[in-house]
């Protein structure tokens, strides 16, 4: 059952084409939840919302490169103008990345089936997925526009950039696949990880945070495409079966709970003015709803058990072993290290949720506009309920979501193999149900009830001046300086000098003298008096003719 | 018929030589004068290739050269160079031995380009060409050595005559005598923008008066 | 019908000199290119024939011009309202000529059969621009025109010799005689031409028309004509006049390829465009980045798109010249509306004088007027070429050629459309929603932004929904020429 | 069949009832081992239940600025921790919850608890706990990334992940005394102290602000909070101790099925914890505490001494390159 579809518009005399299968039935569905949440978030009268959203339906309803690549860029430059009149800072580089994703990718699409056509491939989509070391416009462009269009970036375009790289890496140029193309992925995942995990501990600003956390899910999700590749060009069946659950899960769940954060930080922006963690605190009194949901949806970014985000972690983490267990010794040493990378990201991931969470919504307000804030508006919040509401099947009933996935995991590598979910939360939920139960009654039984509130111990600080009720901000943990011994301990190694991304430091900022060059030489070409603009003709006219000459003469 | 044949390269050989003195010249006088035989020899050309093809309009280039390039446009440019008393001599851009050397190398070119072309039993042969398009080449290079606008538009002007020699020699070719009218359009229009915007040394200075004034503007 | 829709305007020239007031020579001037308008439209019942007479490109590029001078008269109406005490009557009278000889010229240049006819179009054309350039006599306005004539003279000069030497080259065909210089004739006996010198030919024409088209290292007259010229003629008028020497090059390079492809002693064209296109292109993206004159900027970004059509003449076949063809017609659409609300955004601002078109005098213009702010925002994003503008179709399908005829071709391709993409979209947002000077006073839109709007509209059909008609006729004519 | 199965359940609900039970009287042997090893001669075996009744009869109090969640962190924690250790097989294999016990998931649920500690340290806003919090996020990275890395060795040697599968096949089939496993046991014995917040990375009796981790979060409690959250870390000492010694001492488990070999597992099982008591105190007192940013170096050696344990296993294997 794969309805396919032909429009009269495209190109001219050739139109577009249409055409839903598995995979692209089930892109579109992480997609759907997003868009009906965005919109709840506010983004219901925007038009460029909408074409947004439609850009990237074509996109992952394509049928042919055409369409593809028009769905594709549609999205980009749809989200380019929201980004723009949000900021303009990033609006440049973003457009520039998402430009530099369509040149690649339009060649790629024509060339044949091979090595280049694949690492084009990985070099737009990656761009565009925000993989490294093509991160660094993430998380300055997503934070920038409305939070109902940061939640759709953030959950849905990357979704349709490493749509597309499933689309090719393993329907479109499967023959020529082999194993280190999915090495390839691998190294690139892993290196997202790490460095979006330690930026996402690192920054200091809540939507930034959530964008960085961004990069190392699109990271987690590629190491997963990666093992699942190089299975299926070695034949390895486990190795395909776990690397696509562990990846097509993540997909779903990364489209439920990134979305909820990101509208839970619009409402923050909305409710206290600003989204810098080390101007909020305290929160979860002013907007519980708000807390309880953001407090989910942390739990899914930390990959908590019980929450929606362990069951692909706890698979990916059985991929990678299990593609330890195969391949020279140089891949295996390589998959040692991945695991030891995955361990650092998790543990940094749980830190930054911790962070997140603890200093923004837990503790005393740092400002009076966080003291004041109002719980959020019903629309938001209706919309993160929703989402919210989609978690609890992914996080207690994982192994009926990958039921669900079986006929794409099918499609894309025909021999993997999908044993069933050795982790099996509900069960833990029940034990865990028992162990409180019975720990209830004897508290009851034998405790004294009741809390009283007391005044906290502030730690030997003097008494706080009348005009901060709630204490003095700088006498609790802020933001910053819980992240900074983490900088210190890891960031030194990983970072460029000052803390920079690395990317940004040895990718971009070269770029940008190379161009600064060329513009040099333009200006002075533009300066050049008439009789010099005669002399250029010249010279290029005599150069023609002497390359005429030889040409012939040869 | 071999005479005429003769007869019209020993005229081509003559413009070309003509044309390759103009690059030796400093003075803006002696650069006019040789421009002036340039276009009578070219006239002569002309007149020889109309009575050698029989063609009417060939006669009536001959004449509009004669008429306005040997004879109104010299007098034109020997006004501008009294009025902006231009007697001195003009700097060049380059050693005038440098360009003299890159003529003959242009020369190569022409040579090396028309070599390959087969022409067969046509009244203009490949030496023709080759004269017409160093003649041209070399026009050019006189503008791009000259700093001064009025050397400039002499070396314009010979490209021209450059250009006229190769359509006269076209056998048979339509509309010869409305391009050279054509040509002739601009060519007056060069002189007058001269006379018109006071064009005193060379573009150079109106380039940068400009400049400065749209700099401030903003461009 | 031809001769006469090409020689009205030529005729009707000096009578426009004759009319008492500016405003009502404008008004002339603007009946009179509708008349133009509906003549070239006629024309499709009747092409003509002998030394004028137009072939399906001249069809449609011809009806193209007729609309963008219909839609560039009316603007001009409303620029002389706001211009009429810049100039004296007799400049202002001089001025309504030169536009229809303009006109009149480009049309003549793109229905001319006859080579050398088509070259006394563009010299015609060169000329009148250069009166017209000169117009405000400002010193930077003489400038320009001073580089526009002495550029554009060598140019002509060149082309002139190009095309006698294709007359020269025809002979061993042809023989003496109009037969040698007409395309119909030259493109059927093509292959029995003495290529080399048919070589030797292309490269003058190359260099002669590429003046014209303002292809690198030849550019050096167009953004400085571009800006300081009066706004409608010179900028409005400038894209058809780019398309007739893009066409006359694109076939001249295909008597080439088709003496190559029969076995000729003709090189292939192929190199020879290429280079001239990329240097445009890598040109242009540099260009950008310091311009401060939003009308020289735009300069550039012709200087750009000219190079791209010549590019894709350069990868040559039949799709490739299709996306050629295609860009140039939705350029010449988008540019000329991107011009004219260019005007009105300067309006809004003031004075459309020239130098009062910098970026730092129109930036933030949705204070000053929302729609015409949307329409020069959305203009411009459809000159970058991303989706929905139609731009993307031509270019997906140059790329896509690219790919496949000269791989590696397409990487330089795609980084200078990256450049100048990215280039063009940064100034897009302070130009649109960055902060506005002070004392801006809110306007209202006029009649002509609807018109830009048209315009653009009219672009995206073109790309994505052509009607059968243009895509059969310039499908054939791809496959005639490629 | 159900015969089995029943005694399958009567081990499984033995095993929580001694890892509940017993968690404090091993707290307790510990401390008073290492009272005796310094000379003093420390509180009874029992003291540790003193305790906890004592903070059960005292009254909760609450810091006005804390948020309504203020409770639910200890009890998040100390579910976690309760459900790894009915998951950790103690005394005998093949309980009912066996198939559940794969490191993956008690690594999550011991992250889980981690993660409530923290935020309980963050509730109140105050610098210590704070700072306990941060503390405890950076050690957590580098002691995941160990863990997982000697996980893999495990998952190779074992061909499974599950901790009952690891211990049956250490028991059954002669893996030997491999290169690998040594390092494997060094760099999970590194990790283990960290998380049980042992010396030399934390001192549990120690109350110096400057140095402190564990004890910094649960400034603010009382009551019946802090009586959850020190039997939490009592049972994630005795949760520690039974993992690595079924991984590692796996010798002599009872299996659930067959009752007779119960009481040996039961003794054995007694004793290894006793003997990893004992070391502990020993270790402890031998040693000394380190300074905060020396303990990343600390674990940063354990995770090294882990992937090294995984290369000499390829080695080990003649993988060819």
């Amino acid at each position: 059952m794969t309805p396919s579809f032909a429009l009269y518009v495209g190109l001219p005399g050739q139109g577009m084409h249409l055409h839903l299968d598995a995979l692209s039935l089930l892109f579109l569905g992480i997609l759907l939840p997003q868009v009906v949440a965005g919109a709840m978030a506010g983004m219901r009268k925007s038009v460029t919302f909408w074409v947004f959203a439609l850009g990237m339906g074509l996109a992952l309803a394509a049928a042919d490169a055409f369409t593809l690549i028009f769905g594709f860029e549609l999205m980009s430059a749809a989200s380019w103008l929201l980004v723009l009149r949000g900021d303009q800072k990033p609006a440049t580089l973003y457009v520039g990345t998402a430009i530099f994703s369509a040149a690649c990718l339009i060649p790629a699409v024509f060339l044949p089936a091979g090595p280049l056509a694949f690492l084009l491939i990985v070099l737009g989509a990656g761009a565009k997925a925000g993989l490294a070391p093509l991160h660094f416009w993430l998380p300055r462009a997503h934070p920038a526009p409305p939070a109902g269009v940061s939640a759709l970036m953030s959950g849905g375009m990357v979704k349709v950039a490493l749509y597309v790289i499933i689309r090719y890496a393993f329907v479109v140029l499967a023959p020529a696949a082999q194993p280190w193309w999915g090495g390839v992925l691998v190294a690139a995942g892993a290196a997202s990880v790490l460095i979006g995990a330690l930026r996402a501990m690192l920054e200091g600003e809540l939507k930034t945070v959530l964008a960085c956390s961004t990069v190392e899910h699109v990271g987690l999700i590629t190491v997963g495409l990666g093992i699942a590749l190089r299975g299926k060009a070695m034949d390895d069946a486990t190795m395909a079966g776990l690397g696509l659950q562990a990846a097509l899960l993540y997909a779903v769940a990364h489209g439920l709970y990134k979305p909820l954060l990101f509208i839970g930080a619009g409402e923050v922006k909305h409710g206290v003015g600003t989204t810098a963690l080390d101007w909020l605190g305290g929160l979860v009194r002013g907007m519980p709803k708000l807390g309880l949901l953001m407090l989910a949806g942390a739990a899914g970014m930390s990959a908590m058990p019980l929450g929606p985000g362990f069951a692909p972690e706890f698979l990916l983490l059985h991929a990678a072993i299990a593609a330890a267990g195969s391949g020279g010794i140089i891949a295996r040493i390589g998959f040692t290290a991945l695991l030891a990378v995955l361990g650092v990201g998790a543990a940094l991931a749980l830190g930054a949720a911790v962070r997140l969470f603890g200093i923004g919504f837990l503790g005393r307000p740092r400002t009076l506009q966080a003291a004041a804030a109002e719980e959020a508006r019903r629309g938001p919040l209706a919309g993160m309920a929703l989402l919210g509401a989609l978690c609890v099947p992914v996080a207690l009933l994982p192994g009926l979501v990958l039921n669900l996935l079986t006929p794409v995991i099918l499609e894309l590598a025909p021999q993997a193999q999908t044993p069933p979910l050795a982790y099996a939360p509900l069960s833990l939920a029940v034990l865990a149900g028992l162990v409180a139960g019975a720990g209830w009654l004897a508290l009851r039984r034998y405790g004294v009830r009741g809390t009283r509130e007391v005044a906290a111990w502030n730690g030997g600080f003097g008494k706080a001046p009348p005009w901060l009720p709630f204490g003095d901000p700088a006498a609790q943990p802020s933001a910053t300086g819980f992240a900074e011994p983490i900088g210190r301990a890891i960031g030194r190694g990983l970072l460029a000098p000052g803390g920079a991304d690395p990317a940004e430091a040895f990718l971009l900022a070269p770029l940008q003298r190379l161009h600064t060059r060329g513009v040099r030489l333009a200006e002075r070409i533009r300066r050049a008096t008439i009789r010099q603009r005669l002399a250029f003709v010249f010279a290029a006219l005599v150069v023609f003719l002497l390359a005429l000459g030889l040409g012939e003469g040869s | 018929m071999n005479l005429t044949f003769s007869l019209a390269h020993l005229m081509g050989g003559i413009i070309l030589v003509l044309g390759f003195s103009l690059l030796s010249q400093r003075r803006l006088a002696a650069m006019i004068t040789i421009y002036q035989l340039q276009a009578f020899v070219l006239s002569a050309a002309a007149f020889w290739q109309g009575f050698a093809q029989h063609e009417v309009n060939l006669y009536l280039t001959g004449l509009i050269t004669l008429g306005i390039k040997a004879v109104l446009l010299p007098i034109g440019l020997r006004q501008i160079v009294l009025r902006f008393n231009m007697i001195r001599a003009v700097e060049t851009a380059m050693p005038v031995v440098m360009s003299m050397i890159l003529g003959v190398g242009l020369i190569g070119v022409a040579v090396l380009v028309v070599l390959p072309s087969t022409l067969s039993a046509v009244s203009l042969t490949r030496e023709d060409l080759a004269i017409a398009l160093s003649v041209v080449l070399l026009g050019l290079l006189v503008m791009t050595t000259r700093r001064n606008a009025l050397a400039q538009i002499i070396g314009f002007l010979s490209t021209e005559n450059g250009l006229v020699l190769a359509a006269i020699g076209m056998p048979g070719m339509p509309f010869v005598a409305e391009f050279s009218v054509a040509l002739l359009v601009l060519l007056a229009f060069l002189v007058v923008g001269v006379f018109l915007f006071r064009i005193r040394e060379h573009f150079d200075t109106l380039d940068l008066s400009g400049l400065e004034e749209i700099e401030r503007r903003g461009r | 019908m031809i001769l006469f829709t090409i020689f009205l305007p030529l005729l009707a020239a000096p009578l426009l000199g004759l009319f008492g007031s500016p405003r009502q020579g404008a008004q002339a001037n603007a009946v009179l290119a509708g008349l133009v308008f509906a003549l070239t439209l006629a024309v499709f019942a009747a092409p003509g024939a002998g030394l004028v007479h137009a072939d399906d490109l001249g069809l449609i590029f011809g009806a193209i011009t007729g609309f963008t001078g219909l839609t560039t008269a009316i603007t001009n109406i409303y620029y002389v309202r706001e211009a009429e005490p810049r100039l004296s009557l007799r400049r202002w009278r001089v001025y309504h000529a030169m536009c229809q000889v303009v006109l009149g010229a480009t049309l003549l240049g793109l229905y001319a059969d006859n080579i050398g006819l088509l070259w006394a179009a563009v010299e015609g054309a060169t000329i009148a621009a250069t009166l017209a350039v000169s117009m405000p006599r400002t010193p930077s306005a003489l400038e320009a025109a001073w580089k526009y004539f002495i550029l554009g003279g060598v140019g002509i000069g060149l082309a002139l010799f190009g095309t006698m030497l294709v007359y020269l080259a025809a002979q061993p065909a042809l023989g003496p005689g109009f037969a040698a210089m007409s395309f119909r004739a030259l493109t059927a006996h093509a292959a029995g031409m003495d290529g080399s010198l048919l070589t030797l030919a292309f490269v003058f024409i190359l260099f002669g028309y590429g003046t014209k088209a303002a292809l690198a290292p030849l550019q050096g007259w167009l953004p400085d004509a571009y800006a300081e010229g009066p706004a409608p003629l010179t900028t409005a008028l400038s894209g058809p006049l780019m398309n007739v020497a893009l066409l006359a090059i694109l076939r001249f390079r295909h008597l080439l390829q088709a003496n190559f492809t029969a076995g000729g002693a003709a090189l292939p064209p192929g190199p020879f465009l290429l280079t001239l296109g990329l240097a445009s292109l890598f040109l242009a993206a540099f260009s950008f980045s310091r311009r401060r004159d939003a009308r020289r900027f735009f300069g550039f970004s012709s200087i750009e798109h000219s190079g791209v059509a010549a590019f894709a003449f350069g990868i040559g076949g039949a799709a490739a010249v299709f996306g050629g063809l295609l860009h140039m017609l939705l350029h010449t659409l988008i540019k000329s509306a991107l011009l004219q609300v260019l005007i009105r955004a300067a309006a809004l601002r003031g004075s459309t004088a020239p130098g009062h078109y910098g970026f730092s005098h129109l930036r933030g213009l949705i204070y000053s007027n929302k729609y015409t702010a949307w329409v020069l925002g959305a203009a411009m994003f459809a000159l970058s070429g991303l989706p929905p503008s139609g731009l993307f179709a031509s270019e997906f399908i140059i790329i896509s050629q690219t790919i496949q005829r000269s791989p590696w071709a397409s990487l330089p391709l795609g980084l200078g459309l990256l450049l100048c993409a990215v280039a063009i979209l940064r100034n897009l947002g302070p130009l649109v929603f960055g902060p506005a000077p002070v004392r801006t006073k809110p306007g209202r839109a006029t009649l002509e932004t609807h018109l830009v709007t048209l315009h653009l509209v009219l672009a995206v059909v073109l790309a994505f929904a052509m009607p059968p008609l243009p895509v059969h006729l310039l499908s054939h004519m791809a496959e005639a020429l490629q | 069949m159900l015969l089995t199965l029943l005694l399958r359940l009567l081990a499984t609900l033995l095993h929580a009832a001694l890892m509940f039970g017993l968690a404090p009287l091993l707290m307790g042997v510990v401390s008073t081992l290492r009272a005796w090893a310094l000379g003093r001669r420390g509180p009874a075996f029992v003291q540790p239940y003193r305790d906890l009744y004592k903070l059960l009869r005292k009254a909760t109090l609450a810091p006005d600025t804390a948020s309504q969640l203020f409770s639910a962190w200890p009890v998040a924690g100390v579910l976690a921790l309760a459900v790894a250790a009915m998951l950790v097989p103690g005394f005998s294999t093949g309980l009912l919850t066996a198939p559940l016990s794969d490191l993956i998931t008690i690594l999550g649920l011991l992250g889980l608890a981690r993660a409530a500690t923290m935020l309980g340290g963050l509730e109140a806003g105050s610098g210590f706990g704070g700072a306990g919090a941060w503390r405890e996020a950076l050690y957590g990275v580098f002691a995941e990334g160990a863990l997982l890395v000697v996980l893999l060795c495990f998952g190779l040697l074992a061909h499974t992940v599950t901790v009952d599968g690891i211990a049956l096949a250490f028991a059954t089939q002669h893996i030997g005394i491999s290169v690998s496993l040594g390092f494997a046991l060094a760099a999970i014995l590194a990790v283990g102290l960290t998380e049980t917040g042992r010396i030399p990375t934390d001192n549990p009796s120690g109350h110096l602000e400057l140095a402190m981790v564990h004890e910094a979060m649960l400034l603010e409690y009382s009551g019946r909070n802090l009586l959850l959250l020190n039997y939490a870390a009592m049972l994630r000492l005795a949760l520690w101790m039974s993992l690595i010694g079924s991984i590692f001492l796996p010798f002599g488990m009872a299996r659930a099925a067959d009752i007779l070999s119960w009481p040996g597992g039961l003794l054995l099982w007694a004793l290894k914890l006793g003997a990893m008591a004992a070391a502990l105190a020993v270790f402890e007192v031998s040693s000394a505490k380190m300074r905060v940013f020396r303990v990343p170096e600390f674990l940063g050696v354990a995770m090294l001494l882990g992937m090294l344990a995984g290369i000499f296993l390829f080695v080990a294997a003649r993988i060819g390159a």
